[in-house]
């Protein structure tokens, strides 16, 4: 089912198994490839492994079975990774701006010349004006947002987001979908993205890799051919429709391939 | 030459012969430069001898100088500038405690460590003190007054002045050097070093001291108080009359032996003997060859008896 | 929109029981703790009548005041060279503390080779190491710093430690994955981390150096002018001046509090934008 | 706008407004009648102060102006909430069992009797099995469906959710929306519900309340008149994208109406 | 799928480097403390060689060690007597600590009334108010608990207090709105949130309280059969027995590395399933 250009592999994950130290088997056998330049969409169940799957991907974890293959290399070189967290993750005592410049200065930018570039993520993100702010005086949803301009500011080759628009209304949700895509086509980054909304998935990504829980596993692969830029055409079009249609049946499938009675647990 | 004299408490007059000498160059005429490093409550200077930051230490008794043998330590007892320990026992009158023989029935003693590590021993094994009655003396006579069945620890010269003055009675005084423990005290300790290459130091210094002494007692002792005052600005005049006093009363500094020999005399007798009583009271060990506790050869040559008026 | 008519709002017992409250914490917070310590004088003084403590035991506080304004010049004279100490300890004891902190937190080798002297230190009675300190020290200075300084050094040391040891995993992860150097992790994330469990150390500290800039005099015995709060005491016990004593005493306590009182303001300052312990509760 | 049924009033809010002591202005001028058995959603733009108006209801915060009106009085009695907060707000230290037990618990009802309660609720949240899992041990989602859990095993009679089920997938989340219908139909609680889905909005309650950002207020109300219960069926009927479409266009209008150059910070 | 052949797949330098220093790690963690501490044994034997420390002033280790063995029974029921004190006073810093931090965190007034005392406590020099303790207090144990308590209560007390403000406003919330009483906000939200706290206090009073022993004992100074290694100590340097004096002060702090290992211990097993600072890293 795999559909994906000439570009070059980045990375594969080759029977990868993560099994947590209290027993929780988290991924079993998965593989999965992904090129260069692609943007691939991870959707499942809650507790299906994503998050998992996506930390062993930036090597925050590491597998307990199977290999992690970066062009040929077990390990490989995780620098240049941007990473979107499940929760905000920042840090408290710093504000805003200080926090979206925190990669920016651990690379060695001073603040005045990171500032340019906070500026126009704290505008992409709809947060001009907050940059003093200290996360605890933040909404949900914005603190949210300055997670992503956080992972963003660096312009990453890689870009691993954890369900970065779930605390976003739907319109802010389909700007910045908008935004990620556009920055995307320009700069050519490969994305991995998580997320529970079918429609998000198919609307941003060119694969759209569907797991099942218990064990968390790849259930399915969908390749969505539309080509690119996709816009507000898009997505009121009749093919956008029936692909959401698909993923969702897919969904369903994976979901049901693990329902039954729900007395697994660990 | 410029030596130095650690003394084991905070000036005082029991140092007045010290003071003396350096104040009016007795010190000087024989080419010493002394230097008097004050002690105090809780500052130990016998290491400081030990590892040569000092060169002369004013021992309490002898039983240190014993231990130094005991342990391997070249330490000398070079003289002995008060014939009798200054130590007394207080007890309030009237108490039930106004003989020495009643004092072990009391309900506490009052006692610094150093007390406790000698002379209390003694009186333990000797006497039937008992040790488990033993309390710290942390240098304030206050639980003394508070508990009128208590006994506590003093030098003759100092202790039963404040007892006096705050708790407004004179209390019993049992000096313990009348009731055997006859140790001499204030002692010169010197390492064997300095006593094998510079023995005219020791010599310059015990002399010193000696004439010191006669100086402080019996002729113009202004400019050693003075001294003392500015080591100790709590002293007092008072206090120091009353110190001056009860030395010669109890003819701390001179008397029995100093009549003849001078003041820092020591005999080998009288060392033996005491130590043979502690010994025997298990105070301490046995074997000791405590001829290498002291030397006589800088003492006992009547040293400024002749400022004696 | 409603039947309800708007004069008719009742503020509900609860609410108006808050409000009441809030207004009584206000004054109370200033006003209460000096009545209880105006109460703990007074009782002070009864327990003193009542049970007929004759003064060179227990003064008075009313003869400990007298004392203390008679003797100003002397005491605060004396409190100045222990205050000296005392900073200067904390001072030592803050780099120190921290530095091994941060050494420990480098690796648990480190931690786990040199804890063990860390420990060493803070359990060895000064009182019995004092005579080795004092043979190879010549400063004064220099002894008392040392002593005061091996007190008082721990608690940061613990705290700064434990507080390394507690950031965020996330926020590590993050640090990691945006490859921050070893420095760096320390710099930006675990030192700001630690913060709220370094202050809580120092403010254990501040006391400990107090304590034991007085304790190390004692044992080291200052002499002459230059004698600390210690030395007075124990001259006035020997001299049986227990107004003088309790005078000294007091003026221990009040720098002990108010040392307390300045680090928990600057702990305060340093964490009143972000931290539990020192945020308002905004209603 | 307003159409709500005779049931009396629970609470009024009236001319509430909130200023935060850094200054920003989280509401204004706040007017919201909530009645009994009411399924109000809060439908608006991250950082509206959504959150702020059901930490409002709750207790959990005092307005700044205005007043809260329970029944006549101001403040009220404010046990038998049930409240889900936006992040998940679980005891780090208790398993899930005993995070779930923790309302009753409080309450006084012994571990024995609290079990049936705890094991129903867990199972409806689909994480039988994980009972004594610890948080940390929980995917993002799994952490929000125990704090769904814990804030239903007492059965409240006031239900205040903030952004629920955002973070889990779509298929969980349709039944859990259907689940929390069942619920409320049978128990005629009243609910609060914040969410950014506007599907999830319109399925759910009889009110959409539609506030706009910077200053928070209420921007509009949209009365959902289709009949209880709701099921599948009333998923796809064409009243349903009628309404979405028409409660979409709102948040369109209330985002815009703030939305401007986004220099306005605070 | 790929045009990479599988047999090709290298470990790359990053990830064998952190396999082989995991290996490395798991062996040094054990060597490397035990080597550091043979070495610095080894370090006091050549400074004492080097610099020609007679024995009496800094005995050499070996010295030390056979006195250790030869006085063995005499030490060994000394520290027997230290360590009874010291656990004692532990668990008395402990409810004491614990009782005032819980009293503390009823209400801000309180705190601010109170705490004073404490900081009075803290820094109040035992060696200064001993002798009323001596005029009032009869039982020779509880004036030596009364001391050591001084000693270790006030970082308990301290990081308690730290830790029962330090909880999550949200978890705060969630309990008032289910209308749990302030005992049992306390029970089941404060004082589990102010467990890393407590715990770190309790490191760092272990060794307080070992040494409060140590000191009361200086102060208090037991006698005869049941003298702790204060009185072992004080009677060494009386005695000029450098040797059991320096192989007391080794019991010392060998007892105050087992003390805070075993509260280590402890810290861990109540801590390692929730908090940062003892969750093994899972990778
Ligand atoms: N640190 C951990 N220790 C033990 N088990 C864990 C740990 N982290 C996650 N798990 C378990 O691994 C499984 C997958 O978790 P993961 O966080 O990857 O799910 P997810 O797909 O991201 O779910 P969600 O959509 O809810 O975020 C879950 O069953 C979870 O209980
Ligand atoms: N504790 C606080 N101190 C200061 N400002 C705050 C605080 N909490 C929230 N705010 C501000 O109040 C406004 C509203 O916040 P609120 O959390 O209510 O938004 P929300 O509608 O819940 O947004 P989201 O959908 O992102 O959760 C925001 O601008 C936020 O910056
Ligand atoms: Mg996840
Ligand atoms: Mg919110």
């Amino acid at each position: 089912m795999v559909a994906s250009g000439e570009a070059p592999m980045l990375l594969a994950l080759r029977n990868v198994g993560k099994v947590f130290s209290n027993g929780v088997m988290a991924l079993t056998d998965v593989d999965l490839t992904i090129r260069e330049g692609d943007f691939v969409s991870l959707l499942g169940p809650s507790g299906c492994g994503k998050s998992t799957a996506l930390r062993l991907i930036a090597g925050l974890s590491t597998p307990t079975s199977g290999v992690l293959d970066w062009r040929g290399r077990i390990g490989g070189d995780r620098t240049n990774i941007g990473f979107v967290f499940q929760e905000p993750t920042l840090l408290p005592w710093a504000n805003v701006f200080d926090n979206i410049w925190l990669p920016l200065r651990l690379k060695g930018v001073s603040r005045a010349k990171a500032a340019p570039a906070v500026m126009e993520m704290l505008a992409r993100v709809h947060l001009t004006g907050f940059e003093y702010a200290v996360p605890r005086e933040l909404s949900g949803g914005m603190k949210m947002r300055v997670s992503i301009a956080r992972a963003l500011v660096t312009k990453p080759r890689i870009l691993l987001m954890d369900e970065p628009f779930a605390a976003l209304d739907e319109i802010t949700r389909f700007k910045l979908n908008n935004d990620l895509l556009e920055l995307w086509q320009d700069e050519r980054f490969t994305v991995v993205f998580v997320t529970h909304s079918v429609f998000e998935s198919v609307f941003l990504s060119n694969r759209v890799v569907v797991m099942a829980a218990r064990p968390g596993r790849v259930f399915a692969e969908l390749a969505v051919d539309a080509a690119y830029p996709r816009d507000e055409a898009f997505r009121t079009s009749p093919d956008y429709a029936a692909l959401c249609r698909q993923a969702s049946d897919v969904l369903v499938g994976a979901i049901n391939s693990t329902a039954g009675p729900h007395h697994d647990g660990h | 030459e410029k030596v130095t004299f650690g003394t084991n408490w905070l000036a005082e007059p029991e140092h007045g012969g010290y003071y003396q000498a350096v104040a009016d160059g007795t010190y000087a005429a024989c080419g010493l430069d002394v230097t008097i490093s004050q002690g105090g409550p809780q500052v130990s200077g016998r290491p400081l001898l030990l590892a040569g930051k000092l060169d002369f230490y004013m021992g309490g008794n002898l039983l240190s100088a014993f231990d130094a043998v005991q342990q391997g330590i070249p330490m000398r007892v070079v003289a002995a500038d008060f014939q009798k320990d200054p130590q007394v026992i207080m007890s309030q009158p009237g108490q039930g405690l106004d003989k020495w023989e009643d004092l072990k029935n009391a309900e506490q003693y009052i006692l610094g460590d150093e007390g406790a590590q000698t002379f209390f021993q003694w009186m333990v094994t000797e006497l039937g003190f008992d040790a488990a009655k033993r309390v710290p003396y942390t240098f304030n006579p206050a639980p003394f007054i508070a508990n009128k069945k208590s006994i506590q620890q003093g030098y003759v010269t100092s202790e039963p002045f404040a007892v006096q003055k705050q708790g407004g009675f004179v209390p019993n005084q049992f000096l313990l050097a009348d009731y055997g423990w006859d140790t001499y005290a204030t002692t010169v300790e010197v390492m064997q070093e300095t006593i094998d290459k510079r023995p005219e130091v020791v010599q310059c210094f015990v002399d010193g001291s000696a004439k010191g002494w006669y100086n402080y007692l019996y002729g113009d002792n202004k400019a050693a108080n003075d001294m003392i005052k500015k080591d100790n600005p709590d002293m007092t005049d008072e206090q120091i009359a009353f110190s001056i006093e009860q030395l010669k009363k109890f003819g701390v500094v001179d008397s029995g032996d100093t009549e003849k020999l001078g003041i820092g005399a020591m005999t080998e007798a009288r060392i033996q003997s005491f130590y043979d009583k502690m010994v025997k009271a298990k105070v301490a060990q046995p074997g000791i060859d405590i001829k290498k506790a002291y030397t006589l050869a800088f003492i006992n040559k009547g040293v400024g008896l002749d400022l004696k008026k | 929109m409603t039947a309800i008519d708007d004069s008719a709002l009742k503020l509900d017992p609860e609410e108006a029981r808050r409000v009441r409250q809030e207004r009584l914490e206000r004054i109370g917070r200033w006003v209460l703790p000096l009545a209880i310590m105006i109460l703990a004088i007074w009782l002070w003084d009864r327990v003193c009548v009542w049970n007929e403590i004759p003064k060179y035991i227990l003064p008075r506080p009313g003869v400990v005041l007298q004392t203390l304004y008679d003797d100003a010049g002397l005491l605060f004279s004396s409190l100045l060279v222990t205050l000296r100490i005392t900073f200067l300890s904390l001072l030592l004891a803050v780099i120190g503390g921290v530095g091994l902190a941060v050494l420990f937190a480098q690796s648990k080798w480190v931690e786990m080779s040199f804890f063990p002297f860390a420990i060493v230190l803070q359990v060895t009675p000064i009182v019995a190491i004092f005579p080795l300190i004092n043979i190879y020290v010549d400063n004064q200075t220099v002894k008392l710093l040392l002593c005061a300084w091996i007190v008082a050094f721990f608690p940061i040391l613990s705290n700064t430690t434990l507080g390394l040891n507690s950031v965020d995993r996330n926020l590590r992860d993050m640090f990691k994955l945006n490859g921050a150097t070893r420095w760096q992790q320390l710099r930006y994330l675990r030192l700001p981390a630690a913060m709220p469990y370094f202050l809580g150390g120092l403010k254990i500290a501040g006391g400990l150096s107090l304590i034991g800039a007085v304790v190390a005099e004692f044992v080291a015995g200052a002499q002459g002018q230059s004698s600390g709060l210690a030395s007075r005491i124990i001259e006035a016990g020997y001299r049986l001046n227990a107004p003088r004593l309790f005078a000294a005493l007091i003026l221990i306590s009040l720098a002990g509090i108010l040392i307390f009182l300045v680090l928990s303001l600057v702990s305060h300052l340093i964490l009143r934008r972000w931290h539990e312990s020192a945020l308002k509760q905004e209603r």
